[in-house]
């Protein structure tokens, strides 16, 4: 007889859980990415509004019950921080499906809805490796401060008004001094990872620094004049009847290449350039280390298009139809304005990644140093001259 | 076997890296090694290393029939299908005093346009993937696709359809060719705007192009490159043109050539032959007769003596074969000329002195592809 | 310049079969002529010995020319020819990796495609297809007369004169 | 100026490359879900071998060894013994070893009869590549699972709901050009 028992029917049926073809139910796509994006509104109104909201009710407002529902909203925003990876993740997988005319993730969830969390768990239940060669407790350490670098943004970045966890008035400084760290947790994990491909990857990380960290100083320094404060707070209150991205037109396109690169997103991700150094700095981690890497690099794809929009779209402002602004509605409502306009500059992000091609490193030095600080300069002048003038 | 052979590190120049990029590297194309040496970015020496791929065919095709060569041909220039074949089919033609009629060369010549055109949709899927853009990798294959589903057709297979034989082709042409190839080159038409804002026009595309890996012309030529590699250094050669084959007399084209011989030339020159091929399509899709002969007199047995090189232009360049046979029905010897065999040659020429992310670049616009160069 | 050469003419090349000694001189000639454009370098197993078979294009003309040479198994080289044209360095190490055809002052002589420590040459016809010797396989005679013509004393001026076009 | 200009070059071109991208999004991805959609391959694709046989269950091959001869890769291998009773050959084992099989299909052309052909069927994957060392019966399985073949000599030939074995219509011939044109043709005259 044959060597081998082929069945009845040949072609094999696989029943996966919610398997959909695709286009038979856009419906259910849009159903379970809403799903996500009202799970990420109901954590930010929980974590600013809920947690203190509790603690008001248990009596435990001060002194040390303070400091647990600091630690708590802390908790809340790091659980907030893993929504936002899942979803932005499932976001850039489905949106470059859609633009290279294919369908992205299919079938784990309704629609490739929960694709990401078995990824998730995929690289938990991974060997986490370390390198012979590798520097043990930097090659460790790397992931976790450009995690923390990153994930430490949140602090001061206003969702409505009120909602924050330190409405510093020193937040421009504290937001130039916590995302440079982001960098050096590259530089580390490449130089220490001892692997060529992942040195070079971290030499780029730091030149790469060096050109865009000036220019992105003098933007902040920019806003900081116009509006009169270095607390995000107040520099959203400031934009009440016109947004900075008028006056600060100049700084604002500045910032957005710079925030480009300091995401190390596509056209300067020289760091990771997957065709040109493989990996990059990431090229011996596997496992948690490596999910770090990237839970990093999406929650900073959050949370720069988020200062984008603080700086220069106005915040959380939008029309409140009444509500009194400070109750739970009405921070409810700004939350969800900020979150769309969010939502609008991640989506250009993920737009650019997937149009260009890559620029080359010392193009980039070139570019921040000849053309983007000048600029940048220009734009302080200008921030300066206009406040003197109008305000 | 040392790893680095023929790059030693120098003494007292602490300050080199030497890296070796590839045989597993996503920029190489497959299996190309080059040993480079870093000097910050600056590459300082490159040694490419071939061969990882070497199946010797040659001494295969040796203990083969001439009928039995023309399937592992194929294997050579997997991208482009049934233009290796045409080169072996053409010499023992020569050789064996074979008649072709005149449609069953329009049909060879049609299938090798197509392929070309297949080829470089791949090299412009693949050079932007290297340069970073993801995006365009995904279009190209799906219009080449298209492409692979009308050789399917008539073919049989789509990448390595065994066509061509001695005498013409072996099967007729599906009764929905012309109409395929028809729509295909109406929607290529409709798509190649779109290739041109994504890779020609694209400013980041110009800053790393424009400039980098210059091969002037009279090097191009002392290095024996051809094909669009030579043309984009300003040199009008093409086989096509030089020493007609097949029904190319026949139809008109032009002959796109740059004179800046830089990698932004060499993308200029695959994007205007991909023009040039829809032309000699159009053409031939008017001229070709809708039935008759697609294949000559050839015997059942093939016993050929003499020897004899022949060429085509295939999308990577000057494709030749060398056959020498000894009055048996299998070659004596059989000699490939590989395009990007010879157009990789100038690797050493062209790193030296530019960054590594240009190398990349220099790299995906020479376009190898290692079946063919290690054979 | 006397070559000891033999001049035909087959399909649309010039074909010049020349005394190994020789073949260094006449490629000289040839690039003075203006062949400019190396194709190919193609090596054979004459079963008396190896064959160099070097293919010329002058991109002026479009002539071809053919420069084929043959040397015995036990002195199996010739002189390199790629500071003539630096384009047939790859090839002269293809040949020399899978003929075992040496090339005298070629800057980079090591094997191709095969690995440094491989020790025969898979092209030649005294191994078969896996790589092993044939036991019964012994080299022919040389021919005779040779493939090459011994320059006519009479004759003044036998160098070639390259294509037809001059 | 000139810089001014070319700044806007560049942004329009960015611009022109992006809007471009997202245009794609509006249509309809060609992907196909290859194990739940059955792909509609043309019916001269190579995808793997078979050996048909006749109507009655007879064997059609009749062991020539042609194919043997013509195969590129010698991944055939037959043995026959003489027919004891009439004419011709009987097959003793007809091994085809598809693991190492380039399926040109040069034993299909070299088939006087067209035994062996081409069939569409190319779900064969396997842990193991042992098990595609097909035999005789494994091809025979191939031809009767498959609803179409080709052969150069017959054409694309396909299995009826009865069992019974036709010849394709000429649209899913290779060469059935001259036949579509045919009635067309003919209508000219008259």
């Amino acid at each position: 007889m044959s060597l081998i028992p082929i069945p009845e029917d040949r072609r094999f049926k696989i029943k996966l859980i919610g398997y959909d073809p695709g286009r038979s139910r856009p419906w259910l796509e849009r159903f379970v990415y809403s799903l996500y994006v009202v799970a990420f509104w109901l954590f930010v109104i929980a974590t600013y509004a809920g947690v203190p909201a509790l603690f008001d009710w248990l009596g435990w407002d001060g002194g040390w019950g303070y400091v647990v529902m600091r630690a708590l909203q802390v908790v809340m925003l790091f659980l907030l921080s893993a929504v936002i990876a899942l979803m932005l993740i499932l976001a850039l997988r489905k949106y470059l499906g859609k633009v290279q005319e294919r369908y992205g993730p299919m079938h784990y969830g309704p629609a490739g809805g929960i694709q990401t969390v078995f990824d998730a768990l995929k690289l938990l239940g991974k060997e986490d490796f370390v390198p012979a060669a590798a520097d043990w407790l930097t090659f460790r350490l790397a992931p976790a401060v450009t995690f923390v670098s990153s994930f430490a943004i949140f602090a001061v970045v206003p969702f409505a008004s009120g909602w924050t966890l330190a409405d510093s008035n020193v937040g421009l400084i504290y937001l130039i001094a916590v995302s440079t760290l982001s960098a050096y947790g590259v530089l580390l994990g490449g130089a220490s990872s001892g692997n060529k491909w992942a040195l070079i990857g971290a030499l780029r990380a730091g030149a790469q620094m060096v050109s865009y960290e000036v220019p992105l100083a003098l933007v902040f320094l920019s806003v900081a004049v116009w509006s009169g404060s270095m607390s995000l707070g107040k520099i959203v209150d400031a934009q009440l009847g016109v947004w900075n991205v008028i006056p600060l037109f100049i700084p604002f396109v500045l910032y957005v290449i710079s925030s480009l690169a300091e995401l190390k997103h596509i056209p300067f991700d020289f760091p990771e350039a997957e065709s040109e150094l493989i990996a990059g700095y990431n090229v011996e981690y596997s496992g948690m280390s490596f999910a770090f890497f990237f839970l990093a690099e999406f929650v900073e794809l959050f949370l720069l298009p988020a200062l984008i929009v603080v700086f220069f779209f106005g915040g959380w402002h939008g029309p409140l139809f009444g509500l009194e602004p400070g109750t739970l509605a009405a921070g409810a409502l700004q939350s969800l304005y900020f979150s769309v306009k969010t939502a609008v500059w991640v989506w250009i992000f993920l737009w650019i990644r997937a149009t260009l091609p890559r620029y080359r490193d010392d193009q980039l030095m070139e570019f921040a140093w000849k053309a983007m600080i000048p600029l940048a300069l220009l734009g302080l002048v200008l921030a300066a001259y206009m406040r003197l003038i109008w305000r | 076997m040392s790893s680095t052979i023929g790059l030693e590190p120098v003494l007292g120049r602490s300050d080199e890296m030497i890296v070796n990029m590839g045989p597993q590297h996503p920029a190489t194309h497959g299996v190309l090694r080059v040993v480079i040496g870093l000097e910050g970015e600056r590459i300082t020496r490159a040694v490419p290393h071939i061969g990882y791929l070497h199946r010797n065919h040659e001494k295969i095709e040796e203990s083969r029939t001439y009928f039995q060569v023309v399937p592992f041909t194929d294997r050579m220039d997997y991208v482009s299908g049934t233009q290796n074949e045409l080169p072996v089919v053409l010499a023992v033609e020569d050789l064996a005093g074979i008649e072709v009629p005149e449609r069953a060369k329009m049909i060879r010549t049609m299938f090798f346009e197509l392929f070309r055109i297949a080829s470089h949709l791949v090299w412009m899927g693949t050079a932007m993937l290297d340069l970073g853009a993801i995006t365009p990798f995904l279009y190209t294959f799906w219009d080449r696709e298209i492409i692979l589903g009308i050789v399917e057709r008539t073919a049989g297979a789509r990448m390595l359809p065994n066509y061509y034989t001695f005498g013409g082709v072996r099967r007729d042409l599906h009764p929905h060719f012309f109409k395929d190839v028809a729509e295909f080159l109406d929607h290529l038409e409709k798509r190649m705007p779109d290739y041109e804002h994504l890779v020609l026009e694209n400013p980041i595309v110009h800053a790393r192009t424009v400039g980098v890996g210059v091969l002037s012309k009279e090097r191009a030529v002392a290095r024996g490159v051809s094909g669009p590699v030579l043309r984009a250094s300003g040199v009008a050669y093409d086989v096509r043109k030089a020493f007609p084959y097949d029904a190319y007399p026949e139809v008109e084209f032009e002959i796109p050539t740059s004179d800046a011989g830089d990698t932004y030339a060499r993308f200029w020159v695959r994007f205007q032959e991909i023009y040039q091929s829809v032309k000699i399509l159009r053409q031939l899709l008017e001229k070709t007769p809708k039935t008759g002969p697609f294949k000559g007199r050839a015997p059942a047995r093939l016993k050929i003596s003499g020897e004899r090189y022949r060429a085509v232009e295939n999308s990577r360049g000057e494709l030749g074969v060398y056959v020498v046979g000894d009055g048996g029905d299998k070659p004596y010897r059989i000699k490939h000329r590989g395009a990007a065999f010879s157009n990789l040659q100038v690797i050493p020429d062209l790193f030296i002195g530019a960054k590594f992310s240009d190398a990349i670049a220099i790299l995906s616009s020479l376009d190898p592809v290692f079946g063919e160069i290690d054979r | 310049m006397d070559l000891r050469i033999k001049r035909e003419r087959l399909f649309d090349e010039d074909v010049y079969t020349v005394h190994p000694d020789d073949y260094r001189a006449l490629c000289e000639q040839l690039k003075k002529d203006g062949f400019d454009y190396p194709r190919a370098i193609s090596s054979l197993d004459m079963g008396y010995g190896l064959r160099v078979v070097l293919q010329l294009t002058r991109m002026s003309d479009l002539a071809k020319v053919e420069v084929r040479t043959d040397v015995s198994y036990d002195v199996a080289a010739v002189d390199s020819v790629t500071d003539l044209w630096p384009g047939v360095e790859w090839h002269e190490r293809e040949a020399y990796d899978l003929m075992g055809i040496s090339f005298r002052g070629h800057p980079d002589l090591r094997r191709l495609l095969l690995e440094e420590e491989w020790d025969l040459h898979p092209l030649q016809k005294r191994y078969d297809t896996g790589g092993y010797l044939i036991p019964d396989w012994r080299p022919a005679d040389w021919p005779d007369p040779a493939p090459w013509q011994e320059p006519a004393p009479s004759q003044e001026d036998a160098a070639p004169e390259g294509g037809e076009g001059e | 100026m000139s810089l001014l200009n070319e700044v806007w070059q560049a942004v329009k071109a960015i611009g022109t490359g992006m809007a471009t991208v997202h245009k794609r999004v509006y249509e309809e991805a060609p992907t196909e879900f290859y194990p739940y959609v059955e792909l509609d391959l043309p019916p001269v694709s190579v995808q793997s071998l078979a050996l048909v046989e006749n109507e009655d269950g007879t064997e059609r091959c009749i062991v020539c060894l042609q194919c043997e001869r013509a195969c590129p890769s010698q991944v055939i291998s037959i043995e026959r013994h003489r027919n004891p009773e009439g004419k011709g050959f009987l097959i003793d084992r007809f091994d085809i070893d598809l693991v190492n099989c380039m399926y040109c299909s040069a034993c299909v052309e070299a088939c006087p009869v067209s035994s062996i052909v081409t069939i569409q069927d190319f779900e064969l994957s396997t842990y193991d590549l042992h098990t595609l060392k097909a035999d005789i019966d494994f091809l025979h399985e191939q031809a009767r699972r498959s609803k179409k073949w080709y052969s150069p000599k017959l054409g694309v030939e396909i299995r009826t709901e009865d069992g019974r074995i036709e010849k394709a219509p000429p649209e899913m011939q290779p060469g059935g050009l001259a036949e579509l044109l045919k009635p067309a043709a003919e209508e000219e005259e008259s």
